[in-house]
């Protein structure tokens, strides 16, 4: 990547004896979002905390703006971060939330004044300068804390997981206000979270975490699609990915009696001859259609959800679930036929668990 | 249901306010009875026992007019408004240092809290001995090839009061240090983050961004160290008898000695008046604001 | 882009500052930081070294040296002579005597206080009724009170009662004036406990006790053995009451302390007073140390919310 | 339970004397210096040969510490069995509450008016015709305590009066000796003040002062030279650090200090330290100048109890005390004098027998302890405790407070 934002050489953490972050490498493009994903423990924090320089690394280097920021202060490192709990100072007005960083600067006073405007105007807080913290909603909250990182008027911004103390209607509509930010500011946005609605909706790319390790650095289109491991695959999507164990041989997945054509399906290695996981998204069923490949449901659950309607089977003995219209009229008991088309599964090697 | 009979107010609750019955005997017959029984007996002339010959202001016009008593007030001033800064700075200093994640911890801390678990009487005593000029720090320095040096707090009747305050922080200090760090402990990772992502100095966090934070912990600590000032009578007796003089004494031992050895109730009952005055006027104007904020809040 | 955790990097050489930040073991912060605990350290250590090391002198080394020398030589005869031979007036049996009343002061005492605090207190944070807050206000008022202003009316309360000099009145005593704080204590723990958890339990159908054994007993241990901890030191470490409220047989170790150091015969025998100090703080030094860490646990539990 | 009827059935039928019957009786009193326990163990010893049994109740610390105790325990209800207390206007409340007992008829029946000498000790013990309390000794605070050692190292003669000692004092210095100990207890400095009052000022000045509450006795150029003179003695006892009379005394013992203004219970503590009066250490009455004592003293107050059993045996305790052999043992241990004039006193060593002596003379003061309230002693006290320690005070100011307290004196 040429002139990358924020760069991440072979970092390493380790807490006594235990390894947090692993040798992770990672460069984030100018003005990208990027989107740490991963369960709890997987090392996001740790690493956001790394690049902020809250946490002394272990090994390795971290650049941003090309310039190595491994042994500089958090304030040096020209980044701004918004916390989960927000962490506004309670104590203090709104303004003054926003303006102690710039006056502890040293910065002259009109020029706090047009940054704490501007950053009151684009996120609509100028009616709460005057208020505390504790006479604010949490999305009001969370839009001081953004407003702190904003007037600190730097290129990278470093979200630990925002949005998480809010309710989910509220984590929706600001969700989509971080979108517009992101839209009108053009700043690089390092952005952690469990929530992977979030991070397909805001992100370029997602980098997908697990054991201090990053599994997949991809556009949210591409891991969706083309998970590169069974732990991808599984995580992201929901409701999550059906997996079948098998056999892959001679362009054929089987599983008993049941045999998958795959001659439609992208390897990565037509030649493979392994045991495997045939994994296909419950979204990608199609019912009573004609598909490439089809068999015979019989319903054990029905679970609507208005919008669409989730539906469980089993196929070979295995539970087996798949998402249907909103409207889709069926019944516990119901016999269906369903079908996939081969080419939008996954395959994953049964001991490494990686893409075929 | 609703005809069920709903319980009268005076039943609901029943059990709560049986368990409350101990609570309202204490604050009724105790904290109110007893302290106004005393009040009114400070209007008498009640001697060895007490009587309801009233007297009028007479026994405050000689409160007053006692040089013993004004030491005393002013040797409690001295020693509230100094125990009260030092116990808070040192208090939260040491918090403060020990929450820097050092090594040892729990040892400094151990260190720091164990004179609390001893008594006045026991810190009176070993304070006086260490402080004794003949044995004690006086002489070592002395020792030491500084002949001159003079260091015998409890002997100077300038100085005395400070010698107590020297033993009652030793003493107290460390339940301070304890309660400031229970609430450094208590604030919010991330805020710390905050003030670093903004480049603010230690220093600075911990005056505008962390105290402010504890301003509760800061209010029950200095519930704690007021209600240890009161009871600053044991450590005086033990350690200097309200001498050399009467350069030490204080308003409790002004208090016991009228009430028992002088064999004035009226007198005692008088200062004793005053010195609850004296605490209701720092105490009402905290709680007023204490429960002004409980009900905005609430 | 399909790699993925590749990047180029792999071709830009590593310069620049790389890994940990050195830091220097003797830093001037850490100088700093170490120096000043330690000095510290060793003034609040200091008077429990001069404590045992005077009493484990003989008086003519104490008379030629300073508090601060350790012994030449070690003797155990202040000890013996404080605990058991010690004179005030004639009984000469030393501090065993108020050693064994303070156990039966402290025992009844903590218990009755803490029973009665903690159900107070979780009345008054779960069980809200009309006028508790009064009460709970007069209470904490009271611990400013000087006790100065009670001792005598409460004199009069327990020779009406016929508890005057008795252990019971002491116990009442010690009760009464470790209500306010206790109260606040429990009620601040209480409070914290999620309300769901008491909501719970009355829908299903536990009543005032119920509650009180069944959920917030099991729930509260440190709290309780914060209580057990400032009750046994307080109460141990008493005097006032203890010299005011009981007779010469019931006196408490502090009182009786106080009189064998104050009892002068003679020359002041500085090794047997600083043995007897030592033996009269040992108690309330064991269970410090014994529960040092679930005292600052509990406290931070339930003072400091207040 | 039973086997104790049966027993004490038993010894009634016997016709063992009543007084045979143990009761135990809880004395209570602040003896605690060496001396003083010695002593006090002679009145439990007797007490105990009696058949009854003496539980001891000492009390540490001066009368100031235990008189508020003992005070609170006979008002609250749980009266000891007998008290010491300095008898004279300390009591007179408790009495007039009707909370002692009433000892006329033993005082009658053994003829206590014939026995005390000197009469007005008895009188002490008599509110409104009659007596409640035993006066057990005669104490008399004005007395000089002289170490021959000190002298010795020094190197000048003992001293024989107040003027001598002071002028004496500058080779003190020298030697290293603290020329006049000196404890730091508010009593001792009031002891010294009224003992240099008889010296310097006279007896005629005491007199009005303390018995008449004589403003302007207190007032006068008199009183001004005795204040000059209290002045001029703080500086005599700067390096004298203790708190206890005794420790004070011991100064003397050890010859760290040359002389020390105290009672003559100090004897005591001379004599458990093996010191002969008159060999290692003199003592002069009245400072040495004017060879008067005072008739102070301790008394033992019986409060008032309903068990007619302790009532008798307070009655028992009460006529021990006063009688003979318990009076010889008890005040040659004490130091103090008798308070009977009949008692043989062969083995009073050279200071008691100047008291004697005295006493015989009739050259007697009353005692500020037995004419004054606790109240206006304590102010006193207060008045010299701070007056001693700190010299930016001037005898001038100090006399005015005085002469304040005098007038409200009641």
């Amino acid at each position: 990547m040429e002139n990358p934002s924020v760069s991440i050489k072979h970092l390493d953490l380790e807490f006594g004896s235990v390894k947090v972050l692993k040798d992770l490498n990672l460069d984030i493009g100018q003005g990208e979002f990027l989107v740490l994903l991963g369960a709890s423990g997987c090392g996001k924090s740790t690493l956001l905390n790394c690049i902020a320089g809250l946490l002394d690394v272990s090994d390795g280097q971290i650049f941003i703006n090309d310039k190595n920021v491994t042994w500089e202060q958090p304030s040096e490192r020209g980044i701004g971060m918004v916390f989960q709990s927000y962490a506004l100072y309670p104590q203090m007005t709104v303004r003054g939330n926003l303006t102690f960083g710039l006056k502890n600067a040293k910065m002259p006073k009109d020029e706090i004044e047009t940054r704490v405007k501007r950053a009151a105007e684009i996120l609509q807080i100028e009616p709460l300068l005057q208020r505390k913290p504790a006479a604010l909603s949490g999305g009001q909250r969370q839009r001081v804390a953004i407003g702190r990182a904003l007037v600190r008027d730097v290129d990278v911004f470093l979200f630990d997981e925002p949005l998480s103390n809010l309710d989910a209607k509220l984590r929706a509509d600001l969700r989509v206000e971080l979108k517009v930010l992101h839209e009108r500011l053009k700043n690089t946005m390092i952005y952690v979270t469990h929530d992977q609605i979030e991070a397909m909706t805001l992100a370029d790319r997602i980098a997908i975490m697990k054991d201090g390790l990053i599994q997949q650095l991809d556009s949210p289109q591409e891991i969706y699609n083309r998970p590169v491991n069974k732990y991808v695959a599984d995580f992201i999507g929901s409701p999550a990915m059906n997996f079948f164990e098998g056999e892959v041989a001679d362009g054929k997945f089987i599983n008993g009696d049941m045999s998958i054509d795959l001659s439609r399906y992208d390897f990565l290695d037509e030649s493979v001859k392994s045991s495997a996981w045939f994994g296909i998204r419950p979204e990608h069923i199609l019912v009573n259609e004609d598909a490439p490949f089809s068999t015979n449901a019989h319903v054990d659950i029905v679970e609507p959800m208005g919008s669409d309607t989730l539906v469980w089977t089993k196929i070979n003995g295995i539970p087996f679930r798949f998402r249907m219209d909103g409207q889709a009229s069926v019944a516990t008991g119901d016999d269906l036929k369903i079908g996939f088309d081969p080419k939008r599964a996954s395959l994953f090697d049964k001991t490494t668990e990686l893409r075929l | 249901m609703a005809q069920t009979g709903r319980p009268t107010q005076l039943f609901r609750n029943m059990s709560a306010k049986i368990a409350a019955i101990p609570m309202v005997l204490t604050a009724l017959v105790v904290f109110v009875g007893a302290t106004l029984w005393t009040v009114y007996h400070s209007f008498t002339k009640s001697k060895l026992l007490p009587n309801s010959k009233l007297v009028g202001l007479d026994q405050y016009e000689r409160l007053w007019s006692q040089n013993r008593w004004l030491i005393s007030i002013e040797n409690l001033a001295i020693y509230g408004i100094c125990s009260m800064i030092f116990s808070l700075v040192i208090g939260f200093l040491l918090a403060a240092m020990l929450d820097q994640k050092i090594r040892f911890e729990n040892t400094f801390r151990s260190i720091f809290l164990y004179p609390f678990a001893l008594s006045f009487i026991v810190t009176g005593l070993v304070w006086q001995w260490i402080l004794n000029p003949e044995f004690g720090i006086q002489k070592i320095i002395r020792s030491l090839g500084f002949e001159e040096f003079v260091f015998d707090p409890l002997y100077n009747p300038d100085i005395v009061i400070y010698g107590v305050l020297i033993a009652g922080l030793w003493q107290g200090t460390g339940l301070i240090m304890c309660l400031m760090l229970a609430g450094l402990r208590g604030i919010d990772e991330d805020i710390w983050k905050a003030a670093r992502v903004d480049g603010i100095p230690m220093w600075k966090t911990y005056v505008f961004i962390i105290i402010p934070m504890m301003r509760a912990v800061f209010i029950t600590t200095l519930v704690i160290i007021a209600s240890g000032i009161v009871k600053v009578y044991d450590l005086v007796v033990a350690q200097t008898s309200g001498g050399p003089g009467i350069a030490s004494e204080v308003p409790a031992k002004y208090v016991y000695d009228y009430m028992f050895k002088n064999q004035n109730l009226g007198q005692g009952f008088a200062a004793s008046t005053m010195m609850l005055l004296s605490v209701l006027v720092i105490v009402i104007p905290w709680a007023y604001l204490e429960f002004k904020g409980e009900r905005s809040r609430g | 882009m399909a790699d993925t955790s590749a990047t180029n990097s792999e071709t830009t050489t590593m310069v620049g500052p790389r890994g940990r930040k050195p830091k220097r073991a003797l830093s001037p912060r850490n100088i700093m930081l170490y120096g000043t605990l330690i000095v510290i350290a060793m003034y609040y250590l200091l008077p429990l070294y001069v404590m045992v090391v005077t009493s484990l002198k003989g008086m003519p080394e104490i008379r030629l040296g300073n508090v601060f020398s350790p012994p030449v030589e070690i003797t155990f005869e202040p000890w013996v002579k404080a605990w058991s031979e010690a004179c005030t007036g004639l009984n000469c049996d030393g501090l065993s005597r108020g050693f064994w009343n303070s156990v039966r002061i402290m025992v009844p005492s903590v218990a009755i206080s803490i029973l009665i605090a903690s159900v107070n207190g979780y009345a008054l944070a779960n069980w809200r009724f009309k006028g508790a807050n009064i009460f709970f206000t007069i209470l904490i008022f009271g611990a400013f009170i000087p006790y100065q202003v009670m001792i005598y009316p409460i004199v009069i309360i327990l020779r009406e009662m016929g508890l005057y000099t008795k252990l019971g009145g002491l116990v009442i005593v010690h009760t009464v004036f470790g209500m306010p704080i206790l109260t606040l204590l429990f009620r601040n723990y209480f409070s914290s406990v999620p309300e769901e958890l008491f909501k719970a339990a009355r829908v299903d159908g536990a009543g005032f006790w119920g509650i009180y054994f069944r959920i917030m007993l099991p729930m509260s241990l440190p709290i309780f053995v914060v209580a057990i901890i400032l009750q046994v030191t307080g109460i141990w470490n008493d005097f006032l009451f203890g010299v005011i409220y009981t007779k010469p047989e019931n006196y408490p170790m502090t009182v009786q302390l106080n009189n064998i150091v104050n009892s002068v015969q003679g020359v002041k025998e500085y090794n047997v007073n600083m043995a007897a100090t030592l033996l009269t703080g040992l108690v309330p030094l064991f269970v410090y140390f014994v529960s040092g860490k679930l005292f600052v646990r509990g406290i931070a539990a339930g003072a400091v919310k207040g | 339970m039973k086997l104790k009827t049966l027993a004490a059935a038993l010894m009634l039928t016997a016709g063992i004397p009543l007084a045979a019957q143990a009761t135990d009786l809880e004395v209570t009193h602040w003896w605690t210096s060496g001396g003083e326990a010695a002593a006090v163990a002679e009145f439990a010893k007797a007490f105990n040969d009696g058949g009854d049994k003496w539980v001891d109740g000492a009390i540490a610390g001066s009368g100031g510490v235990a008189r508020p105790i003992i005070i609170s325990r006979i008002i609250g209800g749980d009266p000891m069995g007998a008290t010491q207390l300095n008898h004279g206007r300390q009591a007179e409340e408790l009495v007039e509450a009707g909370l002692m007992l009433d000892l006329t008829e033993i005082a009658e029946a053994e003829g206590w008016r014939d026995l005390v000498n000197p009469v007005r000790l008895l009188d002490g013990c008599t509110v409104d015709g009659k007596i409640y309390c035993v006066p057990v000794n005669i104490h008399s605070p004005q007395w000089l305590w002289l170490s021959h050692e000190a002298y010795e190292k020094a190197g000048v003669a003992v001293p024989a009066n107040w003027d001598e000692f002071v002028a004496s004092a500058p080779k003190l210095r020298e030697a290293g000796i603290v020329p006049l100990a000196m404890g730091q207890q508010s009593w001792q400095t009031q002891l010294a003040f009224d003992t240099m009052m008889v010296a310097v000022g006279g007896i005629d000045l005491y007199k009005s002062i303390l018995s008449d509450k004589d403003a302007k006795a207190a007032a006068s150029a008199e009183a001004t030279a005795v204040f000059e003179a209290y002045a001029a003695a703080r500086s005599l006892s700067e390096g004298s650090n203790v708190q206890d009379w005794n420790q004070a005394t011991n100064m003397v013992i050890t010859a760290k200090a040359g002389g020390q203004i105290m009672g003559d219970w100090a004897q005591g503590e001379f004599q458990v330290a093996n010191q002969v009066a008159g060999e290692d250490y003199t003592c002069l009455p009245g400072l040495g100048v004017n060879e008067v004592i005072a008739t102070g003293g301790d008394a033992f107050y019986f409060p008032k109890n309903d068990d007619p059993e302790i009532t008798a045996a307070q009655k028992r305790m009460a006529s021990q005390m006063i009688s003979k052999e318990v009076q010889v043992a008890f005040n040659l241990k004490k130091g103090s004098l008798p308070i009977r004039g009949d008692v043989d006193l062969t083995a009073a060593n050279d200071c008691m027998k100047k008291g004697l002596k005295i006493l015989a003379d009739g050259n007697i003061l009353p005692d500020g302890v037995n004419v004054q309230s606790a109240d206006t002693q304590g102010q006193i006290q207060d008045l010299m405790v701070e007056f001693w320690n700190s010299t930016d005070i001037t005898a001038a100011d100090a006399q005015k407070r005085y002469v304040a307290i005098i007038e409200d004196a009641d």
